[in-house]
């Protein structure tokens, strides 16, 4: 078990190491950092300024050096744009993201996994064409149109929920419906072929000969083994959501690390967007470990190693 | 089915259906997948169900569940169980009064028949509970006191255990255990032995006996394999293409067969006593036929070599040749004696050695994930054996003692960790792949995995020849034409898709494969072990031909005594990775010397012929 | 057991009778497949039948109706957008680029997932730990931070934009592709092929990837339309397809800014995008559908 | 899609807060360090300068300045007022003006815009409680322009730090600003959202006018659609910079009005005629004059860009001083455009990249327009940073760029900033021209700073060093009750708004 995590927890940080290398080379090679901080101007003396302020006068490879030094003490550097410790930065947009990630996980949770089942208890049924439709919908619409749509309609014509912003919990219902949706086809799709699979295995045949029909089959015997591969991908897709939900972000004026990688690309803050993608990196490692581990309870093949 | 011809006399059977159908709806039209079948199972008593793969026995058994797959109809006159009336039950009186309670069910697949996320205890208890027969706590105690009596040892233990951590026998008791939970009044057991090995075939055929005779129930066993349904029926139902062509007391049908069909079956198995060795067995052409709608005439016309023309336009009736003996066949008059089998072939002549193996030694590294030291596992130890010109050797051993590992190595799949393996005078190792592969060649087990479903078979056949050098596309399409011919494929299905083949047809188009590049050497993993006992007469005869033929060698590898009897020359015995016996295959028959040859030749199930139990009959017939 | 055999001696061995005329028979690969053959004949024949210049602004003719529309006329059926582009020549000649977006993407990622599934999985050990590395590392980045910075560093143009969708959609092909690789490796048909001597390369090519075409298939049609779908996300971002050249994400990102006054400018091409998204993922439904079932007949 | 009619409101009461939206991040309140529009419309609420730019005249008017002296053109005298106090009470005296500009000039601050000073500013100190002195290292025309926009007064000490470089720590009133302004800081959350509250000390009779909103919030939507969904939906009164399509169809749903006004912002077009990039055919004046003519701005300006946009033809606003508009201009003339581009040998086409970050409608327009004699440019959007990443490493050779001249009213503000030696925008490298445009800001003299515009501009435009496009509009949108009035500077004075009763 101990061996189990160390190597887990190395795996992450071979990851993160990894993935925050090709990030910086890449955003060496196509923004200039500091053109990108000025702002409204490009007066060299300005841009001058900014690279003295910054240590950009550097070459990158010298940069990356001792980014991985300061790293090695546990300092991830400071924000170029804001002039705080990244993971101060960190810490006041996480919340955000947090919350939006874990709200639109309950929407796909419970909209997908029921649909699913509903359509896997039945293949061809109303309801299972009803559930294939819906998700084909879902996943023809893009995000931010979805957005603009809901904004107008649920937020101007009705006047029910706010616009924009993330201040108070009813911010989050609109970009969590949003976010949520987003992954139900793709859960939904999963648990139905999933449950399907299952319900075609010998072992449902041997529970329907000792007696059990409807819903107690399902609830009884199909139901965990179906959710085993559900787990991994919605892991797989609150991992993503934590970094990704850039665009959500944009639409509602949201302050979370979507929004926050979006602008630390566009005003070139290397040292936000290496701790971003260093700490997105971990989070994921963590998620499909968590995910790992719940499988493994669910799973007594698993639990063996 | 009636015990009797008179009407007047029905007794209240345990199972009692009469003019079974059952349809099926498929993309390409309704199939009639059973028809117009009687069925009656008394009270402790136990009816088999034979017949070849795709009869309709599965349809049968799961239609008293109405367990059916999507799509099926079924109707029928009758179908009572224990003077309940089953037709009037719908799907949740069914679910709560009849199935896992009055009725008990053990499938074929021991590996997947548990649901792998949950104990053992719980999927026993669970048939209790669901039923309301027991609290949780006295379904927990009934569940240990069954792992008992189905001869689990740590049975308290091993209620927390999970199927994985199980062996297939093992499984396959916890099934019998679970259908057992509320004592039912009938158990239906398909194929329950099928995936398992000899020995433990014949533990679990013991114990289903013995069970059924303690707790008096009626049982409905269902086998392709006939000696194995001889060893345990009172009464054999013998189905072809979705009918009962007959039905006899088990004695009877075994010792006088009178359907043309049952005829076939019998002769086309091989026999244990080795003095059959490389005999022709009769076969059975074709394969079973489907239907859509009711055939006009006889079901097994299309097959049977005595058919005339009454045979193809009017169904014969239900015939009684003897009380209890029924067959429906309109040339009976036709049908002599069982046709001996015959006689067998001359003494052959060995030549040279095509294979030497020596001290070959196989380990696996088992690593066990992290850091933590990789466990050994010798899967070969020290294994030596010669193949010489045209002789066919046999290894036999229980599962996992390293038979496939032995055949990959000798065919340069794997090399060897210590010892060496020269093949026609060459060592295995130096020789490059295409070199390789003129030399030895192999037939697999699933006829279903050796073909690549994205070549047609001439392709496939072509195929090892096309990784030669030197032949021509022309030369290379005559010669896969000409094996194909060879191995008796009609010429209509050269270019057909593996999809469209039958097992049978597949493994001439495997065997055909290995003989594209005039090897010295075939090695036959288990050749005949998924296919029907017709299909495996054919695939037996087609081996001896061409061993007689082309100065073949073979190294077989089966479970199968009574193949190895008809085929092998030399037998070698295999236990964990060593070679505990070798010699001549008729030495080693009759007077085995290691226990574990001796094991593995009690547990192979016989026909009455040979079977103890035919000296005492306990057959209870009305 | 020699399973369910339905005398297949009978029928005459002409053609396959494999999962594809299975799925032919199913009802979301008619209808998907309707869809995606319908957009394909648009985009191929669409601008010739009319032939107006999707190019050719008419900036004092901009954001005219739709013919529904009361004041809309039929020299621009569908009106014409913020510099007076007929709208109809766009969509049509949108079709092009977001059916080239769709499976040129879908295609890069299936050569990337599908080349370093079919490694991991055949070979395995190192290998496959080494590919399972590079798909963690892939999975933790933010595609979009990838997608920006890429899109700066090459040039964008529509072959960038495909390349670089290309790039990032390779995951599930590698999942899907490596698991069925796996199952396959173990086939005895592959062992076959290595008694006949053939090489890994060879086996792969010619014994494994052929069998995997289904599923890929399957994938592919999946990935086509996410790719449409994230060109349409990047064009919001603003690194999309370069303008002029009339993407269906494009002419939504750009009709959004006059959602209200002319809402067409968005429901055309969103309705464009919808249709065709939804037609290939009901193909792909249909073909997984149609495919897994029995997937060894 | 159909709007709900406007729900009734209760008329708002008048000290009802005001939501403003920006669609950048506010990162910073100290204007000294910023270089972003937003912050100079935050600075102008929270801090008061030196002086002020009157939005009539568009000339500084003194504001912390009582009044002002120049004994020598490298004198600037200035005397403060005494009734001005800082946000914390403090009153604002000589010696915190003294070191505010002390301060920017020490060699080691890195305030973004401290090089700025030190151009011209050679020393600052006081003479007596009340005056202050600045010593210039040469004459400057924009002297007291620059002390309007950007010469706002700090309290003494604000940024010493000893633990910093150079005894000075830039970012020290990033997150707490004591101003001087009318407004007064109540929160900052850097990138989220910033209060503030009407200064109740804030004198009456200041040249900004008594404030009237009681508290303002500001929010960050990037979104423009989201911006108008806010408006529309009442959580946003006030914001700017909206595409004209969308400010028009909102304000046509009656939830929201409209307003449109010049900006004092110019774009334009920036071939490589020094060929910095390489050979190229834009080195040809006659292709560049060719583009130039090929491009019909009063069209563009006419369907596109609207509101209150303008055709440009000179390098310069025709608002400022010193920008004649009778030079020789580049009007409309296709015919003669193809024959420029037939004599410099690309009668049979010419393939180019524009570059761009913004405007990508009327740049289409421009991209369509030259197609229509043969040239084919392709329009490379990207965002900024990548933009001047490929314009700092000569990699490009024609770009789009856009100033607003920090809202002076002068060629002295765009100018020798844009074709001076070494600028970034500098893609001439014509000697003849730096001494022209440099000498703007080397004399006081009203005539020779005319003389030497008109001769620079005139050189600019014959020689087409800029492809001057339009003048961009200033887009507003405003909730219905909102007063607001917009100078034509461009400047959002947002001190100015007020609820109507
Ligand atoms: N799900 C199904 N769909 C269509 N046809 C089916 C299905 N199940 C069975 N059949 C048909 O019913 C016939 C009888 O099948 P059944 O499974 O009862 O045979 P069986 O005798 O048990 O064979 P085996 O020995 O292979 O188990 C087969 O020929 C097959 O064509
Ligand atoms: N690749 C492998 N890695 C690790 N262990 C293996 C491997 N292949 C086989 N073994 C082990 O080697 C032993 C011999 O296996 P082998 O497949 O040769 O048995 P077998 O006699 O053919 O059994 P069966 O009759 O079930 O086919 C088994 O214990 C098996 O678990
Ligand atoms: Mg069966
Ligand atoms: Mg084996």
């Amino acid at each position: 078990m101990w061996n189990f995590l160390l190597q887990r927890a190395l795996l992450a940080l071979a990851v993160a190491l990894a993935t925050s290398a090709v990030t910086f080379a890449l955003l060496n090679l196509s923004i200039d950092p500091a053109a990108a901080l000025v702002g409204d101007t490009d007066d060299p003396l300005v841009v001058e300024q900014v690279r003295k302020q910054l240590g950009l006068d550097r070459p990158a490879t010298v940069r990356y050096a001792e980014w991985l030094q300061r790293l090695a003490a546990g300092d991830l550097g400071e924000s170029y744009v804001l002039r705080q410790p990244v993971l101060e930065v960190f810490a006041q947009h996480a919340p955000v993201t947090l919350k939006l990630a874990f709200l639109s996980l309950l929407v796909t949770v419970l909209v997908a996994v029921p649909l699913g089942i509903a359509a896997a208890a039945r293949p061809d049924s109303a309801w299972d064409r009803l559930s294939l439709t819906l998700a084909a919908a879902l996943q023809a619409s893009p995000n931010f149109w979805l957005g603009l749509v809901f904004i107008l309609f649920f937020a101007v014509h009705l006047g029910w929920l706010p616009v924009s912003g993330d201040q108070t919990w009813a911010n989050f219902v609109l970009p969590a419906l949003i976010l949520g949706t987003a992954s139900v086809p793709n859960v939904m799709r999963l648990t139905r072929s999933g449950l399907i699979d299952v319900l075609q295995a010998d072992f449902i045949r041997t529970a329907r000969a000792k007696g059990y029909t409807g819903w107690a089959l399902l609830r009884r015997h199909a139901l965990r083994n179906a959710l085993l591969p559900v787990v991994g991908v919605l892991a797989v897709t609150l991992g993503n959501s934590l970094g990704g939900s850039m665009v959500t972000e944009v639409v509602f004026a949201m302050n979370g690390l979507g929004r926050l990688a979006l602008n630390s690309v566009l005003t070139g803050d290397i040292p936000t967007l290496q701790m971003l993608v260093l700490l997105m990196a971990l989070v994921f490692v963590g998620v499909t470990f968590m995910a790992d581990l719940l499988n493994a309870w669910l799973d007594p093949r698993i639990r063996v190693n | 089915m009636r015990s009797s011809p008179a009407p007047g006399s029905r007794t209240m059977a345990l199972l009692d259906i009469e003019g079974l159908r059952i349809d099926i709806d498929t993309p390409s039209g309704s199939v009639s997948a059973v028809r117009d079948l009687d069925l009656r199972v008394e009270a402790g008593e136990c009816v088999g169900i034979v017949g070849e793969s795709g009869s309709g026995k599965s349809l049968t058994a799961l239609s008293v569940l109405r367990l059916l797959p999507r799509g099926a109809r079924l109707t029928a006159t009758r179908m009572n169980l224990d003077g309940e009336d089953l037709l009037a039950l719908d799907e949740a009186g069914l679910a709560r009064r009849v199935r896992g309670r009055k009725v008990g069910f053990v499938f074929q697949e021991p590996m997947t028949a548990l649901n792998p996320v949950y104990s053992v205890g719980r999927q026993l208890a669970e048939t209790m509970q669901l039923h309301g027969t027991a609290t949780r706590r006295e379904a927990w105690r009934r569940g240990i006191e069954m792992l008992e009596r189905v001869g689990i040892p740590d049975p308290q233990g091993r209620m927390h255990a999970y199927p994985h951590e199980l062996s297939g026998g093992q499984r396959q008791r916890v099934v019998i255990a679970a259908a057992l939970m509320n004592r039912p009044a009938l158990l239906i057991a398909d194929e329950p032995t099928t995936a398992l090995d000899v020995t433990i075939q014949a533990q679990i055929m013991a114990l289903l006996a013995d069970l059924q005779r303690e707790l008096r129930m009626g049982m409905l066993l269902i086998s392709h394999n006939l000696a194995v349904v001889a060893a345990a029926a009172d009464r054999v139902a013998v189905m072809y293409a979705g009918e009962v062509v007959e039905t006899a007391p088990a004695r009877s049908i075994f010792a006088d067969p009178r359907h043309p069909y049952t005829r076939g079956l019998l002769g086309a198995l091989p026999g244990l006593d080795g003095t059959g060795t490389g005999a022709v067995l009769t076969t059975i052409p074709g394969v079973v036929a489907t239907y859509h709608g009711t055939p006009a005439g006889c079901v097994f016309a299309e097959r049977c070599d005595i058919a005339a023309a009454p045979c193809r336009t009017t169904r014969p009736p239900e015939t009684w040749s003897a009380p209890g003996h029924a067959s429906r066949c309109l040339r009976l008059d036709a049908i002599g004696a069982p046709a001996a089998q015959a006689a067998p072939r001359p003494e052959r002549s060995v030549g040279e050695p095509v294979l030497v193996a020596s001290g070959v030694t196989r380990t696996y590294r088992q690593r066990r994930g992290g850091w933590r030291r990789a466990t050994e596992l010798t899967a070969l130890d020290g294994v030596s054996l010669t193949v010489r010109a045209g002789e066919t050797l046999a290894i036999v051993g229980e599962s996992g003692c390293g038979k496939s590992t032995l055949a990959r190595v000798l065919l340069g799949l794997e090399r060897p960790d210590d010892g060496s393996v020269v093949v026609g005078g060459e060592y295995l190792s130096a020789l490059s792949g295409p070199a390789r592969a003129r030399l030895v060649q192999l037939v697999f087990q699933d006829p279903f995995g050796s073909l690549n479903p994205a070549r047609d078979v001439h392709a496939a056949v072509r195929h090892p020849l096309d990784l030669q050098r030197g032949l021509d596309l022309a030369e290379r399409n005559a010669r896969a034409s000409e094996v194909l011919d060879r191995v008796g494929l009609p010429r209509r299905l050269h270019h057909a898709w593996p999809g469209q083949l039958s097992g049978g047809q597949r493994q001439r188009v495997a065997i055909a494969r290995a003989l594209v590049t005039g090897p010295a050497l075939i090695v036959c993993d288990e050749p005949t072990s998924a296919l029907d006992v017709s299909v495996q007469a054919q695939i037996l005869n087609l081996l001896l031909e061409l061993r007689e033929r082309e100065r073949l060698s073979l190294l077989l590898i089966t479970h199968d005594l009574a193949v190895v009897a008809h085929m092998a020359d030399r037998i070698a015995v295999m236990q964990q990775g060593r070679i505990v016996e070798s010699g001549d295959a008729r030495q080693i028959l009759q007077a085995p010397r290691h226990t574990y040859t001796r094991t593995l030749l009690a547990a192979t199930p016989r026909l009455p012929a040979h079977a103890a139990r035919e000296a005492q009959p306990r057959m209870a017939l009305a | 057991m020699e399973s369910v055999m339905n005398n297949p001696a009978a029928n005459a061995a002409t053609a396959r009778p494999t999962a594809w005329r299975r799925a032919l028979r199913n009802r979301n690969v008619r209808l998907g497949g309707g869809v995606v053959l319908f957009w394909i004949v648009c985009a191929i024949a669409g601008p010739w039948v009319w032939s107006t210049d999707p190019f050719q602004q008419s900036l004092a003719a901009r954001m005219l109706p739709a013919v529904w529309d009361a004041r809309g006329n039929w020299a621009h059926p569908l009106g014409t957008d913020h510099l007076g582009r007929d709208v109809l020549a766009r969509l049509l000649h949108g079709a092009r680029i977001s059916l080239a977006i769709g499976f040129g993407a879908a295609g890069i990622g299936a050569l990337i997932g599908v080349t370093l599934g079919a490694c991991a999985g055949f070979h395995g050990g190192r290998t496959d730990r080494a590919i399972g590395f590079v798909l963690a590392c892939k999975l933790a980045m933010p595609g979009m931070l990838l997608a920006m910075s890429l899109i700066y560093f090459l040039s964008p143009s529509v072959l960038t934009v495909i390349a670089v969708i290309g790039m990032l959609h390779w995951t599930l092909y590698l999942i899907v592709t490596r698991s069925a690789t796996q199952r396959i490796r173990q086939l005895d048909y592959v062992r076959a092929s290595r008694v006949a001597g053939a090489s890994s390369g060879r086996i792969i090519v010619s014994d494994i990837l052929p069998n995997l075409s289904s599923v890929i298939l399957v994938v592919f049609s999946f990935e086509a339309g996410a790719a449409i779908l994230a060109e349409a996300a990047l064009s919001f971002l603003g690194v999309g397809v370069p303008s002029p050249n009339p993407s269906w994400g494009l002419m939504i990102a750009e009709g959004k800014a006059a959602m209200l006054l002319r809402p067409s400018l968005v429901i055309v091409p969103g309705t464009a995008l919808f249709v065709l998204v939804a037609g290939i993922n009901m193909l792909g439904d249909g073909l997984r559908d149609a495919i897994q079932p029995g997937a060894r007949e | 899609m159909t709007m709900a009619p406007e729900r009734a409101s209760a008329a708002r009461a008048p000290d009802a807060p005001l939501v403003a939206a920006f669609t950048r991040e506010l990162l910073t309140l100290d204007n000294f360090n910023s270089t972003s529009r937003d912050n100079e419309i935050i600075s102008l609420l929270i801090d008061d300068a030196l002086f002020y730019i009157d939005p009539q005249t568009k000339q500084p008017v003194p504001l912390i300045a009582a009044s002002y002296a120049m004994p020598d053109p490298l004198t600037l005298d200035v005397t403060i007022r005494d009734d001005v106090t800082f946000h914390d009470g403090r009153p604002v005296e000589a010696a915190d003006v003294a070191y505010t500009f002390q301060t920017l000039l020490k060699p080691g601050n890195t305030a973004l815009k401290a090089g700025a000073f030190a151009l011209w500013l050679a020393s600052v100190e006081t003479v007596s409680d009340k005056v202050v002195r600045f010593h210039m290292k040469q004459p400057n025309p924009l002297a007291l322009h620059s002390l309007s926009t950007a010469g706002r007064v700090v309290p003494r000490g604000t940024y010493d730090d000893p633990d910093a470089p150079g005894g000075i720590n830039a970012q020290a009133q990033a997150n707490r600003m004591i101003g001087a302004g009318p407004y007064r800081v109540v929160s900052f959350l850097p990138g989220r959202e910033l209060v503030i509250e009407r200064y109740d000390g804030y004198r009456s009779d200041s040249p900004k006018g008594a404030p009237s909103v009681a508290r303002m919030q500001f929010r960050i939507i990037p979104d423009p659609a989201t911006q108008a969904a806010e408006v529309m939906a009442g959580g946003v009164h006030w914001t700017y910079g909206l595409p004209t399509d969308i400010v028009e169809e909102v304000a046509s749903t009656g939830r929201a009005q409209a307003m449109s006004s010049p900006s004092m912002r110019i774009g334009y077009l920036i071939p490589d005629a020094a060929g910095r990039a390489g050979e190229h055919a834009l080195r040809d004046p006659r292709v560049r004059e060719a583009l130039s003519l090929a491009i019909d701005r009063d069209l563009i300006v006419k369907q596109l860009v609207r509101g209150g946009g303008k055709p440009a033809y000179t390098p310069c606003l025709p608002a400022q001083f010193g920008c004649p508009q009778d030079v020789p201009q580049p009007h409309y003339d296709p015919a003669r455009a193809k024959a420029l581009l037939a004599e410099a040998g690309y009668a049979s086409g010419l393939r180019l990249d524009l570059w761009a970050s913004r405007e990508k409608e009327p740049l289409e327009a421009v991209v369509e327009m030259w197609r229509s004699v043969g040239v084919n440019a392709n329009l490379r959007l990207v965002k900024s940073p990548a933009m001047n990443k490929a314009r700092d490493e000569n990699s490009l050779n024609l770009y789009f760029e856009n100033n607003g001249s920090v809202g002076i009213a002068d060629v002295g503000a765009i100018l020798p900033g844009q074709f001076g030696r070494g600028a970034p925008s500098d893609w001439h490298h014509d000697e003849a021209l730096y001494p022209l445009v440099e000498g703007l800001l080397q004399t006081t003299d009203a005539q020779e700073r005319l003389a030497l515009a008109r001769s620079a501009i005139t050189r600019i435009n014959e020689q087409t060093y800029w492809i001057p496009l339009y003048e961009f509009t200033q887009n507003f949108l405003l909730a219905p009750d909102l007063e607001y009035v917009q100078s034509d500077d461009g400047m959002p004075r947002l001190f100015l708004a007020r609820w109507r009763q």
